[in-house]
């Protein structure tokens, strides 16, 4: 208890940094993923390709990605370029399957509807079929958030530093408190960026919120099983 | 008029949905297209605002062919109103309505002024106007779907198994609406539906369609009904089960008049 | 190249800024702080890259004017540069060391504070089997060091007991958790720093290391060359100021007290007078 | 390119196989803590993500728990327990970690594939007479199988690499070399053993991924008789496979 | 006998489904339960099999209340076919039609033999045994989801909207294959729709429901359509906007009756 008092400045200090290391790669995982999980979505071929290359990314530990890459991209391996390229391909690996998956999930009816009352290609994209996607997409990238978050922490093993410093300096020097700061820490930290992602879904989605008039007919069925 | 010349539609996977398929839609008056699963109602259809072009013979409304329009200027011209109502969940009710003139650039308080206005055409309440689909009822959904299929004032009316997906109360509602529409508006209406019911009340011209999209009779409903042109026919406007030959069987006093199995069809009113 | 340092930030041609780095090591990153908080009070603009793990990974960095100042272990340091050295007094290995420093890195002052590698066992096996001296351990069979992983491949390492004083050893890659592996009896001998606390807390016998196996390590700062002469003063004499027992002092402050490096660091540089 | 030449080399020189070190040694380590990790974590997580996705009760605590557990870092939770447990006892504080960070995926497998399941279809098995056991054996389990073979997959992959990083607290396995390389800054071993551990997560994952496409009932690939563009066959997005939990 | 003695259900969340119901269900007989959605129908239907337990009052069959019978004794003695036909799709078609029989111990062999005996009698190719459901088409899906129903020899059949999914013409070909069935096989059928057309094909007796599970009408089809209750069945059954009220007019020679707005509804055979 000792440490937590006399140290909030650093947790404060490490927790800022935690956030500037985590955003840029949810946020170009993001902006990548769109054209990605289009491509996924529209030609067969491509999915399977983009999605399996993907799942494999995904697959790498972190730790064994950040040493890989860069003899692959010719980067430094100190360099907070390391972790971020790293983590916005973790980023994207989640991503544009939930793209694809979310521009599966329109209602193709839908989409045949705006394509009939006159809607572009490119302007049904961005003023249809993108946000209709959104809340399936949000969930995707919920999951990014929350897990770039919690794996910035691997960076402190080569030198970037997070809350995750306060794990290996936490072990060093024997203080309990310490690591379980960067624990809680690390955990509210996605729980915040999570609930940003939920509040900011809620203000551009309006419509995910009006409730149905109706049950829909599947979930009567399942109410109807609970007998 | 839309008129359609030895039409054949073959899609990329070999499928070939429509084949020497020719017809007249007269203007201001109801064709309907019935048939059952697959017979190629959906293509022909979407052949006049171009969602499917055809593989060779020409579709001409007023003698253009439709594949020298711009489809996207095409389509904002025709109304297009689909089963479960293809509106956009995103868009409250008057914005969906609205859809279409405000990709035409109309400004936006008049687009939603004559949205409210469509609203009272089709008989929903302007209450709703602020909600969003998924917060109407699927008759009310229909409704906002025929206002959207309006907005613009087209002159064709495309329908695709519009009722399709409602209540038969409710739908039997929407059907008399219609009716009541198009006596006021006089559209050029298509409409496709599997349901030789709803052709016959709704049709002024009537086109039973086979597999293949092959015409298997066309008519005003009391034409095909007097004389079905073959076994076919017979058996989809459900002759062939003695659906359609009526006998009069007294019941509580009043006159019933029943099918080939005894089921009842209705009640006679007036002898001939 | 992924090993040539990330010229991102700081570097030698900044004259404004002096970059003071650190190991992976709250011992170190506590001398680091001293450093800087005692430049910072000079009036210089510093900036920390603490925390930057082994010796390999930052020295490229320190020779390339990446990190401009770190402090570093006599003798740890002159077997990086010179694995065959001979030397081990002090300052044999001091000046030893300003010889082997490749060009464009200074050592400034180094201090009497010690933190160097040393071989340790629990009193109770110090006692049964008679030991003070690494050389006693000649002979007894079945004795597992344990360490850091890269210990094994250090020249004081297995190899180095073996040629040194005949020890044989198995080893065991026991990390940050080695003090701890020890007094479970999980190793027999481990390797620890000599300024770390746990010696005395847990009760633990430090042999003695007759040939020379260790060099001593006193602390010293490195500098870039650059830099070197503007902040020699400064650096010097937290050098001169800093005694053994202080170093020690200074992690228990770390690792009992649970102070954070900047406080710890404040206030031995008040105690000495070193702030104004 | 070169450095991967010396990875390559580092990886296949025949050093490799002595030493204090031997990498078949790590090897089996670490497949040794994963597939224990796994199968307790199945031990727990299978019957208890199958009385939650039955009964739809406690659902809500499963999703929440599976959530808290993607936001957990892996690291920072071996090295709690280490500390928790005692240093000297890190295996044992390791697998504890590895098994609570197995159980999320394997619970969220077990029952989002019992909930995946068309409620029509149970329903109708309630209706013949199947008793809630055998709707649980005969329909449930059957179906739901790969997403639990899922569950299991992404379970397996987080331990992977998380044993990776419990090479810090002084586990062995394969980690080991990985956290030598970086503290001597020896690129081939780092690169090298980097590439060894990619190699199992990703050949640990093919075997998964092959199961899982085995255990798929007949009936459910077998081809739809036609027409597959009707919209009633869309599959609810993201029901096909179980969240992603978190990764070390 | 199947009786509904004042029956209530309110569910969990509050909804009460059914209220103040009573009804007897002959045996040997069809009775259909018709109403829109909502109405209670497939509540009640479910009460019959122990799916859903009453809230008050009691449900009897042949005398004895059904809540102290095993509910997984009284379901295998109980056909039940719904909408989209509920099979296991990871069984083939034979071991989905086996699947009671099997559960209650018949040797495999002979269930088996007796599977494909009824896809004979629900006009099934044996050819399909071996297939997965989703290999098979709606209507032939429909089919093996009776024959299910059958696999025990019950003497109660309960379906619920057992023919909404599939298409008119294949629905239609559905419901002449019950009534045949129904002929030879003699069984007490409970049948749901909402489609008032079905009730009056396929009911001996018809049950009109309103909200709440209230009962409108009850009788025969012809009863019902002689005899409207109230404007509530009128409306119902279509008589209100002249759906059944039939006039005689002369078409191409031959006597077409048609409805109140023209529309033709079949052919008078026979003056009365
Ligand atoms: N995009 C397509 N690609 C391949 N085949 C298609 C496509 N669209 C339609 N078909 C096929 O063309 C035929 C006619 O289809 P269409 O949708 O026009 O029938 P329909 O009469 O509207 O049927 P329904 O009543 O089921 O809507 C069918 O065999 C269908 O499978
Ligand atoms: N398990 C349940 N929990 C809560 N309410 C339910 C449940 N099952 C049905 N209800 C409600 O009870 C009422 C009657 O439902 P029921 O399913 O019996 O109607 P139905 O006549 O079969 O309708 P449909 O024609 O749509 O199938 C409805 O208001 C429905 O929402
Ligand atoms: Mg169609
Ligand atoms: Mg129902």
């Amino acid at each position: 208890m000792n440490w937590l008092v006399g140290n909030l400045d650093l947790i404060f200090e490490l927790a800022v940094e935690h956030v500037r290391l985590s955003i840029p790669p949810i946020v170009l995982g993001f902006l990548i993923s769109i054209p990605l999980g289009w491509l996924a979505f529209r030609f067969r071929l491509t999915r399977g390709l983009l999605l399996t290359v993907a799942g494999l990314l995904y697959t790498i530990p972190s730790l064994a990605l950040f040493v890989i890459l860069p003899p692959v991209l010719g980067i430094s391996f100190l360099s907070e370029l390391n972790i971020t390229i790293a983590l916005t391909i973790y980023a994207v690996a989640i991503l544009a399957r939930s793209v694809a998956d979310a521009l599966d999930s329109v209602d193709p009816a839908v989409r045949q509807s705006a394509t009939a009352v006159g809607y572009g290609p490119w302007r049904r994209f961005w003023g249809v079929e993108f946000p209709l996607a959104g809340p399936v997409i949000l969930a995707g990238l919920r999951v990014a958030a929350v897990s770039t978050v919690s794996l910035v922490t691997v960076g402190i093993l080569i030198g970037v530093e997070s809350l995750g410093y306060l794990f290996t300096n936490g072990l060093q020097r024997g203080i309990l408190v310490e690591v379980f700061a960067g624990l809680i820490g690390t955990m509210l930290l996605a729980l915040l960026f999570d609930l940003m992602l939920v509040l900011a879904g809620r203000l551009l989605m309006p419509w995910t919120r009006a409730s149905a008039l109706t049950p829909s007919p599947s979930a009567r069925v399942v109410t109807a099983v609970q007998v | 008029m839309i008129e359609f010349r030895d039409v054949r539609k073959e899609f990329p996977d070999g499928t070939v949905a429509v084949e020497h398929f020719s017809l007249v839609i007269p203007s201001r008056e109801t064709t309907v297209l019935v048939g059952s699963s697959g017979s190629g109602k959906t293509t022909l259809l979407r052949m006049i605002n171009r969602m499917v072009d055809p593989s060779s013979g020409a579709v001409e409304i007023d003698g253009e062919n439709v594949l020298e329009i711009d489809p996207v200027r095409l389509r904002r011209r025709i109304g297009y109103v689909m089963q479960n109502s293809g509106l956009l969940p995103h868009r409250k009710v008057v914005d969906n309505i609205a859809t279409v003139p405000l990709l035409n650039g109309t400004p936006k308080r008049q687009a939603r002024e004559r949205a409210l206005q469509l609203m009272d055409t089709v008989g929903l309440d302007r209450a709703m106007a602020d909600r969003y689909p998924s917060q109407l009822s699927g008759g009310q959904q229909q409704r906002v779907g025929v206002a959207r299929g309006l907005a613009v004032d087209p002159n064709i009316l495309l329908m695709d198994e519009p009722f399709g997906a409602v209540d038969p109360i409710v739908r039997a509602d929407l059907q008399q609406e219609l009716r009541r529409l198009q006596q006021s508006l006089g559209k050029t209406v298509v409409f496709v539906t599997h349901d030789i019911d709803e052709a016959f009340l709704l049709g002024d011209q009537v086109v039973i369609l086979q597999q293949g999209g092959r015409i298997a009779q066309r008519g005003t409903p009391a034409e095909i009904l007097a004389a079905p042109a073959d076994d076919f026919v017979a058996t989809f406007i459900g002759a062939d089960r003695g659906k359609r030959e009526l006998r009069v069987r007294e019941v509580g006093g009043r006159r019933v008049l029943v099918d080939g199995d005894g089921r009842p069809a209705g009640v006679l009113t007036e002898t001939p | 190249d992924p090993l040539a340092p990330d010229t991102g930030s700081g570097g030698a041609g900044n004259d404004e800024t002096i970059v003071v780095g650190s190991q992976a090591y709250y011992s170190n990153e506590i001398i680091a702080e001293i450093y800087a908080q005692a430049l910072e009070n000079a009036g210089l603009e510093v900036e920390r890259q603490f925390n930057i793990g082994q010796r390999d990974a930052y020295i490229p960095s320190l020779e390339s004017g990446e990190v401009d100042l770190f402090p570093e272990y006599t003798g740890n340091l002159l077997q990086f540069y010179d694995p065959e050295a001979t030397a081990t007094t002090p300052d044999e290995v001091y000046s030893a060391l300003t010889e082997a420093l490749p060009e464009g890195l200074t050592a400034l002052e180094q201090s009497a504070a010690t933190d160097q590698d040393s071989y340790n066992v629990t009193a109770a096996f110090a006692e049964a089997n008679g030991v003070s001296s690494i050389a006693d351990l000649a002979g007894i069979p079945d004795l597992t060091l344990g360490g850091n992983a890269e210990l094994e491949e250090r020249p004081y390492g297995p190899a180095g007991l073996q040629s040194v004083y005949g020890v044989t050893v198995g080893f065991n890659a026991t990390g940050d958790t080695t003090v701890d592996a020890l007094v479970e009896g999980q190793i027999d001998i481990a390797n620890v720093y000599s300024a770390d606390p746990r010696i005395q807390t847990e009760d633990l016998v430090t042999l003695e290391d007759p040939e020379g196996l260790f060099l001593a390590s006193n602390v010293v700062p490195i500098a870039n060359a650059d830099v070197a002469d503007e902040i020699s003063d400064v650096i010097n004499a937290i050098s001169e100021a800093m005694t053994a027992e202080d170093l020690v002092d200074l992690n228990v402050k770390s690792t009992v007290d649970e102070q954070s490096a900047d406080d710890i660091a404040t206030e031995w540089l008040t105690d000495k007078g070193l702030l104004d | 390119m070169n450095l991967i030449a010396d990875a390559l080399a580092w990886l296949f020189s025949p050093d490799r196989l002595q030493g204090g070190n031997p990498i078949p040694l790590r090897f089996g380590e670490h497949l040794f803590y994963t597939f224990l990790s796994v199968i307790i974590a199945a031990a727990i997580a299978v019957p208890l993500g199958y009385v939650i996705g039955h009964t739809g009760r406690g659902r809500n605590i499963a999703v929440a728990l599976s959530g808290a557990a993607r936001a957990l870092p892996s690291f920072g939770l071996i090295l709690l327990l280490v500390l928790l447990i005692g240093t000297t006892r890190a295996p044992l504080a390791a697998v504890i970690a590895f098994v609570l960070l197995a159980i999320p995926s394997i619970l969220a497998g077990a029952y989002a594939g019992v909930e995946a399941v068309d409620r029509r279809t149970i329903d109708a098995a309630r209706a013949m007479g199947m008793t809630e056991w055998q709707i649980l054996r005969k329909v449930e389990i059957p179906l739901g199988l790969p997403l639990l073979i899922g569950g299991l997959r992404s379970a397996a992959l987080q331990v992977v690499a998380t044993a990776t990083l419990a090479a810090y607290v002084g586990l062995g396995g394969l980690g080991i070399y990985l956290f030598r390389g970086i503290s001597l800054r020896t690129y081939d071993e780092m690169l090298g053993s980097a590439l060894l551990i990619a190699t199992l997560a990703l050949a640990l994952d093919t075997v998964f991924a092959l199961t899982q496409h085995l255990v798929v009932p007949r009936g459910v690939t077998a081809g739809r008789v036609k027409d597959d563009r009707s919209t009633s066959s869309r599959r609810r997005a993201g029901a096909g496979t179980p969240a992603v939990t978190g990764k070390g």
